[in-house]
């Protein structure tokens, strides 16, 4: 679809609220579709209760502890890591989109290669300094 | 810059009325309201994990928002990046720390008057901001002038420099996080499961004279 | 030098490959297996056979087998005699739940009172019942199968060779005292 | 708007949204069993098996719904449809043969569809924190730092494509698809299909579930329709992977006789697709978490940045 600067036309408007109203429709969709299901399940399940059964499992021993034990705190790193690179990847989009367009061209590869280069950069910084190992 | 005059619309006094709202308008008033409500749960909440998941339907319900606005990329960005990582990433601190199921007795902040005094002046700033810059004027919403088009068209038009300073600006976020995830010299001293905490070489060099 | 991900290739054929194979799963309801000979599937007792020694009990790794008797005195024949005492079975039963299907008991019984059986279709929905008192056991015998012929080749047995000795001195003595007699 | 015409749209999807993932899942049963040298269900409809996942569905539907006692209970019950929910909008978004034959046509459609995907995450994550259990936590922890390195180079691989066609809308980019985009968005397809697998956790990327380490990672205290729930979204999510890489790389509904019969190299791409990760399963072991990793930081998302360079070069060039 072209974007077209075009305002004040409530008529041009209706084809995105649409879309959207159909999205929203789904969800309410979905969620009935979920709620039948439960309700058919509470209508169709035995209810046995016995306290055993609601024991965490941790393979067929009772228990140790709470639910919560120590992890590696390592991974934390790529998240920060996902965070930076998400963000660059966003601009990638609306970049895609008129980059071949006339009148951007060669200039605006070069604009997004530096935008790349940067973040290449920052990648094979963290590679360099042994973010990206693991052993 | 006709084209971003047009993108704003007009700029002209209102000439509709606010009593009979659209159908837009309604949903927009309404998924306000749920937003308001599930940010103030979200901060007044005990339970830390609780806190987070209400930041999810906070943040959600914005890019509903963005959606009635007709800021298409605006809104998709919003659910990508707040609801696909961000909030994963705080949810994943929540539980590599401790996060426990119930009541956290110390989720409470004394400086909650301080942060509520803070909050309600930035909330006030914005308002006046807002209401001062665009008083009674009508703006229509066209749809298309939010999309991903649109949006890289202003920002590779007119907007490249700073475009090109984010670039630098992520570029150090980066550098930054690397570098305080190490502490000073070299790397993490890790504890690594699994391997002998006596250094290898010397276990081979025993192996050896014998 | 093999080319890089030239294994992970030949692991996709490989399962390629099997796909297009029959595959060799047996229906075993629908269709019965054909089981080797000397199958395992459960233990028989020939009660006759029994002399309630207790190796089997005694030998079975995990106590599986559980033996009750008493001993009964029977008068002696000739009033010089001692009366002689006999044990008499009261009690034999094998718990196949506890059972590893090992087979000692069968190879210790020094009578011939245990046997293999190749049936196994004695899955229970209650675990006491999986212990087989005798009566149960004696009806396996009617399953187990006869044993295999000897290898044409093979030596004859000892039990055979020395029935067969004594019947032939036997013979020789009676040809002799035949002789004698003539 | 035509409110009817949208509700069926809607209806449909949610059709397609429960009888694809079936046809995927008695899919892989039957393929997985012949890939092991084995038969797979037999019985149930009769016919080879072909009713087994009806049957598991309503042997499900039957059972007792247990929230453990430590567990927080409504984070709990609500996991599996945050999980299951999202699949079933970008479905929605998805086109199936040209002229309009979609769901509803969304303008940002890739954009909408990654985003979108993006919640799924959430469901495992409450599930793991939720069941107060080790495992489950483990499991959601491993979830959500696999998700987060293989969104990346699927944010980057799309890009990709999305440059190619010079828009972000998934009935653009199918229209504007010439043949020659097969070779040229091979590394982006690559990378895309993979980074998808990884976050289905499908095998062998299933690290955040491993069975013989951590039982079912977060899914570990999920029972009856909850845990079905859960399995539906991962079948779901096999559906939503492969359309969307037959829509992005392959070319969706182009091939011989594409004006009447499109949808159906869509379906046929997508089910080659959904054959290909059942296949991966079967022939691959588990990669390691530190494997995991370093697959997506050091393979993955430099391939894509090359793709992207490759992909703007060869466009300049030739526009």
């Amino acid at each position: 679809m072209k974007w077209q600067p075009v305002a004040a036309d409530p008529a041009v408007g209706s084809g995105y609220f649409d879309a959207y109203a159909a999205v929203g429709l789904l969800v309410v969709v979905g969620v009935v579709f979920v709620a039948v299901a439960f309700t058919a399940n509470r209508l169709l399940r035995p209810v046995v209760h016995s306290p055993e059964k609601l024991l965490a499992y941790e393979c067929g021993v009772d228990p140790v502890g709470e639910g919560w034990a120590h992890t590696q705190i390592r991974y934390y790193v790529y998240a920060f890591l996902y965070v930076i690179f998400a963000v660059d990847a966003i601009y990638l989009f609306p970049w895609a989109t008129v980059f071949a367009a006339a009148g951007y061209g060669a200039a605006t590869l070069v604009e997004m290669f530096v935008f790349i280069g940067f973040l290449a950069v920052g990648l094979l910084y963290a590679w360099k300094k042994g973010v990206l190992e693991w052993t | 810059m006709s084209t971003l005059l047009a993108a704003a619309g007009s700029l002209e006094p209102a000439v509709r009325s606010f009593l009979s709202p659209t159908g837009q308008e309604i949903v927009f008033l309404l998924v306000g309201i749920a937003v308001l409500g599930a940010a103030v749960v979200s901060v007044t909440t005990k339970q830390l994990v609780h806190a987070a998941l209400w930041l999810v339907v906070t943040l959600g319900g914005l890019a509903v928002e963005f959606l009635l606005l007709t800021a298409e990329f605006i809104a998709w960005v919003q659910v990508l990046i707040y609801l696909g990582s961000v909030v994963v990433l705080v949810l994943f601190g929540l539980m590599l720390t401790r996060a426990p199921i119930g009541r956290s007795p110390d989720a409470d902040s004394g400086n909650r008057w301080v942060a509520l005094a803070v909050a309600l002046a930035a909330a006030g700033t914005l308002v006046t901001l807002v209401v001062d810059a665009f008083r009674t004027s009508w703006i229509d919403l066209s749809p298309g002038a939010g999309s991903t088009e649109a949006t890289g068209t202003y920002l590779f038009r007119y907007w490249v420099l700073p475009f090109e300073a984010l670039s630098v600006l992520l570029l150090a976020a980066l550098v930054g996080a690397i570098v305080l995830s190490r502490n000073g010299k070299g790397r993490i001293p890790r504890p690594r499961p699994g391997k002998l905490r006596t250094p290898v070489r010397s276990v081979t060099a025993a192996s050896k004279e014998r | 030098m093999p080319i890089p991900g030239s294994g992970l290739a030949k692991g996709l054929a490989v399962t390629l490959r099997t796909m297009t194979r029959r595959s060799v799963t047996a229906q075993y309801p629908d269709v019965q297996p054909v089981l080797p000979p000397r199958s395992r599937g459960v233990i028989a007792l020939l009660e006759e056979n029994c002399t309630v020694c207790m190796l089997c009990a005694r030998e079975c790794p995990d106590w599986c087998i559980y033996i009750d008797s008493h001993k009964e005195t029977l008068p002696a024949a000739d009033p010089n005699a001692r009366a002689r005492t006999r044990n008499v079975l009261d009690r034999f039963a094998i718990d196949f739940s506890l059972c590893m299907y090992c087979g000692i008991c069968i190879e210790v019984c020094p009578f011939d009172a245990l046997f293999w059986s190749p049936e196994f279709e004695y899955a229970e929905t209650d675990i006491l019942e999986l212990t087989h008192e005798r009566e149960r056991l004696r009806e396996w015998m009617w399953t187990v199968p006869a044993p295999p012929a000897h290898d044409p080749a093979a030596e004859e047995p000892k039990e055979i060779a020395m029935a067969r000795k004594a019947a032939d001195k036997l013979a020789a003595a009676a040809a002799a005292a035949e002789e004698g007699d003539a | 708007m035509n409110l009817l015409d949208t509700l069926l749209r809607c209806v449909a999807t949610l059709v397609v949204f429960l009888v694809l993932p079936l046809v995927v899942g008695q899919t892989e049963h039957k393929v997985m069993a012949h890939m092991q040298g084995r038969l797979g269900p037999m019985y149930a409809g009769g016919f080879h098996g072909w009713a087994q996942l009806v049957a598991d569905g309503v042997k499900f539907a039957q059972k007792e719904d247990v929230v453990p006692s430590g567990a927080d209970r409504r984070i709990f019950q609500l996991a599996p449809a945050v999980a299951l929910l999202p699949y079933l909008l970008v479905l929605l978004a998805i086109p199936v043969g040209p002229g309009g034959f979609v769901g509803q046509a969304i303008d940002a459609g890739i954009f909408f569809v990654l985003a979108v995907m993006g919640i799924g995450v959430l469901g495992s994550l409450m599930a793991g924190w939720a069941s107060a259990n080790k495992f489950s936590l483990l499991g959601g922890l491993r979830t959500a730092a696999q998700l987060m390195s293989y969104e990346l180079p699927m944010l980057l691989a799309a890009a990709s494509v999305a440059m190619a066609a010079g828009t972000v809308s998934l009935p653009g980019i199918v229209d504007a698809f010439h043949w020659w985009w097969i070779p040229w968005q091979t590394i982006g397809a690559f990378v895309f299909f993979t980074a998808g697998l990884a976050e289905l956790q499908r095998p062998p990327f299933d690290m955040p579930v491993a069975d013989s380490e951590i039982i079912f990672g977060a899914y570990t205290e999920y029972t009856g329709l909850r845990f079905a729930l859960f399995l539906l979204s991962e079948y779901a999510g096999i559906v939503v992977v492969s359309g969307l890489t037959t829509v992005l790389f392959l070319g969706g509904w182009h091939g011989p006789f594409s004006d009447s019969l499109g949808w159906l190299w869509t379906l046929l791409k997508t089910f080659a697709l959904a054959f290909v990760v059942i296949w991966l399963r079967v022939t691959y072991p588990r990669l390691r978490e530190d494997q995991l990793m370093r697959f997506a930081w050091t393979v993955l998302i430099p391939l894509a940045l090359a793709q992207l360079a490759l992909t703007g070069i060869i466009k300049v060039a030739i526009s």
